[in-house]
């Protein structure tokens, strides 16, 4: 029978320590308040001391970005990437080092290597992608990167973008047009000689 | 405004019809309209104040619009008109396999329990629809109305969860219906009417006229009587029909648009019933706690409606505090702890009455 | 009276359900309300982790560990890497070793209060649930500041980290602990003791000792029921010996040893023990050092096999890793700890109710991705 | 074919196992020759595995014999297992792992948990693996809580009449554990209670650990894409 009352005494002292709890948290909302309208407002936000500016970054994952004047066609990135969502084609360029007006081609690289390879195609499938950023360590080049964050002088943060068709989140980098002019150019070459 | 004095009014204005029987149809049916109007305002405005007293107790904010575009108006106000219209233009699934007359016929059902009931609350002295000699127990027949709805639906879905939904709400409902009508019988037992308004106006002079401070059986009887409506409304921490992470969506699983809107409203419909009743009924009515002081007939709804939307805002707060409790715990609740307790409050009551009245 | 004789039904709980946490299929006989026999049925969720390690280099099997525990995708990564290391005999430097637990301690913060929450909501309880994703916000806040990513993490790689800790990160790291010490308090007021809840959860789903050893029940789980075994502790592994830290046990302080409530408290117990070893390896871990400095140019681990086992949050992680010499795995066998715990369902839930079986159910804290890998 | 075919060719099967190429050589008839041939392998195969097989029965009990175990569990546990269970090891001592005969496993299995110097309560692991060259292999890792000892057991049996005795009634674990092995790698186990597929439909062909696994065509009509779309 004490227990019978006892169960009573603790449910209702419990509940009421519940209810005061949730009841402070009401009252209190103005101060407690963790969210944000998100569309309006962004992180970071000054008042919540544990976001963070994304220059503090140490690295961020975002979208996969590549600056193909700079890329020299080694394929590291396309090796290492653990879901095969990275797709290189390389031709041998006539004169190493040398820019092909034609396509646009860059023959050295920001950081002063001499290009052998032109690339040809570089596609991206970002619906594949699993932000593993591991096709970003070995790049010789620093060419292909995350956007925003510590890049953010490079590329500006592109968290949100969403495509109506899948098919257009298949990122494409190589120039257009690079293919076709390559193989004028190489067809041109062979001709020459 | 009741029907009498409508009845009196239309005839008044239009002397060539007096006492013909289309005004008498047309004054039952202006009342109704605006019942369903209160109906349908009240669960637009519960919802919306339901999600943000959610919000506040958990941290967050709840709806919001800011800026310019498709927003949901300042402070998300108009998110629930939003979610009206949606609702409105959902596809209505019926599954292929259930019952479909059964099935149709069920949120209707469980509506008209709900809408009728609110005939007889009075909102303020002169406000109520029909203030009939027994209007307490009209109002509590006719909320048990709900439950054969509750049933229909579990059974007609073809459904094993709306099953189990339907199964444990007959037999919660059915339940907890004791309780709270022994506990009613302790107004009852004081005021000695079953009229609404007669209740009222036994409690009038101030807070402590009020039977809730009548004396200290009628104190528990209130709380009782409290608890019982939550669990017979279907609210949290007694929402065992609809448990979503057991149940899915109990009873209304396979309804979806318009029809479960349905279900909505007169889940919020009942809410207001009840803490209508508890209101009028323990709360003074339509009285100021001051007696003397904002006493007048528009003062007397907005007593009465702060109290109910006191009790409602109560309910919202169980809601976002506790979990849930189990079907058989349920039923020992019921029939262990509030049966007897409120036996004795009537025993106690009648001695109370006895002794000192 | 006649004697009325029903059928017994049967019912799918999932694999659409709110409470399966993920993609599970519970076959369930159920006579009313009371459930005679439950059968798991899962495999929804399988992805060949197995088969595709088998086509891949060491490192890159590391983002699909993320993947198996996504909730504890940094417990993975070190699981993986310590046996990856483990079998080529790898040490990695002493700031290494304190980055990963460091970071082992603060996943193991964030798992357990998403999976107290998600018990909370099983159980009916929501705003427990929201109160405890706003504290683990804040953890996967640091992740992010350090690796970038939120959820899936790729941080610890064979030999190292794949970056430093950023600046700032100590003091902000301190700082939460001082914010979320207190809030367990509020927790524990709100949820742990409230009445409904012991009632919900107390004397229901009672775990023996044997037999949770004989299903190979590890971690929280089998802690909960009064056993003292924790592998950081008994086999432990890092540098998990420097710190100092309890090994919770349950001890039946609502009902019986070893149910629904212990499991749960258990976990409430380890979140205070993990600020305890955060606290320290904060404090003490070394300024200055290359988190690189260990990393081999190519993972080729000699012929052989190893079977390394670290505790997670749900328990015993255990890989088994085969090695022919080559750049890539022979065999890689995840045998994960949510696995083992869903196994002994079928033991635990027989002639519960309903409501109960969703309570034991989310009491052992499965995460299917980790059980259909 | 005729029976006199076949008495020719087992004729010349025998001649050429004692050294006679040449008579083999001088048939006229190509079909006939190459199936001379083809026997005259399968001959010479069979007599080598029955050598090997003869050279390892002998080659354990003359290491035990001879060599005494160290002290790694491996080859301690080994050695006890050997004086027990006689002529149950397959391979010589070694501190990687036990390997033994799947006959006697069941048994073995018993004695592990039950003795009490050994008392391997807890199965940790146990995994399946494709060795190549027609073998599979089921692996335990055994581990004992009370005297935190742990051991590896191996058990290899060929692909052609893979069954090993079930161990899920000793170790409950085992249950899920041996489902999941048979489901990968099609290794059956004799004797387990509920025997079917864990993670796979019932109806999936094959079995997808094995190293020669081919991905099916189609599954019920839906076609199993090999080349992602829009991407070559």
């Amino acid at each position: 029978m004490s227990k019978y009352f006892r169960d009573i005494y603790e449910s209702l002292s419990t509940m009421m320590t519940g209810l005061g709890i949730t009841w402070m948290h009401m009252v209190r909302i103005r101060k407690n308040n963790v969210t944000l309208q998100y569309p309006e407002e962004k992180w970071p936000r000054p008042e919540r001391n544990i976001g963070f500016d994304h220059s503090n970054y140490n690295v961020i994952r975002t979208k996969l970005h590549v600056d193909i004047d700079d890329c020299i066609g080694c394929l590291k990135c396309e090796r290492i990437c653990p879901v095969q969502c990275i797709k290189i084609v390389t031709e041998k360029a006539p004169v190493r080092g040398d820019d092909i007006k034609d396509i646009g081609h860059v023959g050295v690289t920001s950081n002063g290597s001499r290009k052998a390879l032109v690339v040809t195609r570089f596609d991206i499938d970002m619906t594949e992608c699993c932000y593993c950023n591991l096709c970003t360590y070995p790049c010789p080049e620093e060419c292909i990167y995350m956007t925003g964050g510590p890049n953010a002088d490079k590329h500006p943060i592109d968290y949100e973008f969403s495509e109506f068709d899948r098919s257009d989140l298949i990122y494409r980098f190589a120039k257009p047009g690079t293919k076709e002019g390559m193989n004028e150019v190489l067809s041109k070459d062979g001709a020459e000689s | 405004m009741s029907v009498d004095t409508l009845f009196d009014f239309l005839g008044s204005i239009i002397p060539a019809m007096e006492g013909s029987g289309l005004l008498l149809v047309i004054a039952i049916l202006i009342p109704c309209l605006l019942l369903f109007l209160v109906v349908a305002v009240n669960a637009i405005v519960m919802v919306y104040a339901e999600r943000k007293v959610a919000a506040f107790m958990q941290d967050r904010v709840g709806p919001m619009g800011q800026g310019v575009g498709l927003h949901a108006g300042k402070w998300g106000l108009l998110q629930t008109v939003a979610d009206a219209l949606k609702l409105l233009t959902k596809e209505d699934i019926i599954p292929k396999n259930a019952d479909k007359l059964l099935f149709i016929l069920a949120p209707f059902m469980i509506f008209i329990g709900a809408f009728v009931t609110i005939v007889a609350v009075p909102f303020g002295e002169n406000v109520i629809v029909a203030d009939f000699n027994i209007g307490i127990f009209y109002i509590l027949a006719m909320g048990s109305l709900g439950v054969i709805g509750i049933i229909l639906a579990g059974w007609s879905s073809n459904n094993k969860w709306s099953l189990y939904g339907g199964m444990r709400s007959a037999a919660q409902i059915i339940s907890y219906e004791i309780p709270a009508g022994l506990s009613i019988i302790v107004i009852i037992m004081l005021t000695g009417t079953l009229s609404m308004q007669g209740i009222i106006q036994y409690q009038a002079g101030g807070m402590f006229n009020w039977i809730i401070f009548a004396n200290p059986f009628s104190f528990i009887a209130f709380f009782i009587y409290f608890i019982s409506v939550v669990a017979e409304t279907n609210r949290t921490p007694f929402d065992i029909p609809e448990a979503e992470s057991e149940l899915v969506g109990g009873f209304h699983t396979e309804y979806s648009g318009m029809r479960w809107s349905f279900f909505f409203l007169s889940e919020y419909a009942n809410m207001l019933v009840v803490c209508a009743v508890a209101a009028a009924g323990f709360l003074g009515g339509w009285h100021s706690p001051i007696p003397g002081y904002f006493d007048s007939n528009g003062w007397g709804v907005f007593w009465m409606m702060s109290k109910i939307v006191f009790l409602i805002f109560v309910m919202m707060w169980f809601r976002w505090t506790f979990p849930r409790l189990r079907v058989d715990q349920l039923m020992n609740i019921c029939w262990k702890v509030f049966l007897p307790i409120s036996l004795i409050n009537i025993f106690g009551v009648g001695i109370w009455t006895l002794v000192f009245g | 009276m006649g004697v009325v004789h029903g059928e017994e039904m049967v019912l799918n709980i999932g694999p659409q359900h709110p409470s399966t946490h993920g993609v599970l299929r519970l076959k369930v006989k159920t006579d009313g309300e009371i459930i005679s026999e439950i059968t798991p049925v899962i495999g929804y969720l399988h992805r060949c982790f197995e088969k595709h390690c088998e086509n891949m280099t060491y490192d890159q099997v590391i983002p699909f560990t993320d993947r198996c525990d996504y909730l504890a995708a940094m417990a993975n990564n070190f699981g993986y890497v310590v046996a990856v290391e483990e079998l080529m005999e790898l040490k990695v430097p002493e700031k290494v070793e304190y980055i990963r637990v460091i970071m082992a301690e603060l996943q193991r913060i964030a798992s357990h209060l998403l999976a107290l929450g998600v018990y909370g909501l099983d159980i009916g309880a929501f705003t427990p649930f929201l109160f405890m994703l706003r504290d683990r916000e804040r953890i996967l806040d640091m992740f992010e500041m350090t690796c970038g990513a939120r959820l899936l993490y790729n941080y610890m790689w064979v030999g190292g980290v794949s970056h430093d800790l950023p600046k700032g990160f100590v003091e902000t790291a301190f700082q939460f602990l001082d914010y979320f010490e207190p809030q367990i308090e509020e927790y524990n007021k709100l949820l742990t003791y409230n009445k409904i809840f012991i009632e919900r959860t107390a004397d229901i789903g009672v775990l023996p000792q044997d037999v949770a050893i004989s299903y190979g029940v590890s971690g929280p789980n089998l802690r909960a029921s009064g056993v003292k075994w924790d592998l950081r502790r008994n086999d432990t592994y890092s540098i998990y010996e420097k710190f100092d830290f309890d090994v919770c046990i349950g001890d039946g302080g609502q009902g019986t040893l070893g149910d629904c409530w212990d499991r749960y408290y258990v976990r409430m117990l380890e979140i205070k023990e993990s600020v305890k070893i955060l606290r320290q390896a904060l404090a003490q871990m070394p300024k200055d050092g290359d988190v690189h400095q260990a990393l081999p140019k190519k993972i080729r681990p000699p012929k052989g096999s190893i079977y390394s086992r670290t505790e997670t949050p749900r328990g015993d992680l255990g890989f088994y890793i085969e090695s022919d010499g080559s750049p890539i795995p022979t065999r890689v066998k995840m045998r994960s700890p949510a696995f083992t715990a869903l196994s002994v369902l079928g033991e635990l839930a027989g002639g519960w109710m309903m409501s109960d079986v969703i309570s034991i159910l989310g009491s052992l804290d499965i995460v299917l991705g980790e059980i259909d890998r | 074919m005729s029976s006199e075919q076949e008495k020719l060719i087992a004729e010349l099967i025998e001649k050429g196992l004692a050294g006679d190429m040449d008579s083999i050589n001088a048939i006229e008839d190509r079909v006939l020759r190459s199936k001379v041939k083809s026997g005259l392998a399968k001959a010479k195969r069979a007599a080598k595995n029955a050598a090997v097989a003869a050279a390892k029965e002998s080659s354990p009990e003359e290491s035990s014999a001879e060599i005494m175990p160290s002290d790694h569990p491996n080859q301690k546990f080994a050695f006890m297992i050997e004086e027990k269970f006689p002529d149950s090891l397959a391979d010589t001592l070694n501190d990687t792992h036990i390997q033994i005969k799947p006959d006697q496993w069941f048994e073995i299995a018993s004695w592990l948990k039950s003795e009490p110097s050994l008392y391997f309560d807890s199965l940790q692991c146990h995994t399946g693996i494709d060795l190549g060259e027609n073998m599979l292999e089921a692996r335990y890792n055994l581990h004992s809580m009370k005297h935190d000892h742990k051991i590896e057991i191996r058990i290899a049996v060929s692909r052609d009449n893979a069954h090993i005795p079930s161990i899920e009634q000793i170790w409950r674990i085992g249950d899920w554990f041996e489902r999941e092995t048979y489901d990968m790698f099609g290794i059956f186990f004799d004797g387990h209670r509920d025997h079917r597929r864990m993670l796979l439909p019932e109806d999936w062909e094959g079995y997808p650990l094995r190293k020669d696994y081919e991905v099916q065509e189609t599954y019920h009509g839906i076609i199993i894409p090999k080349v992602k779309e829009g991407w070559e």
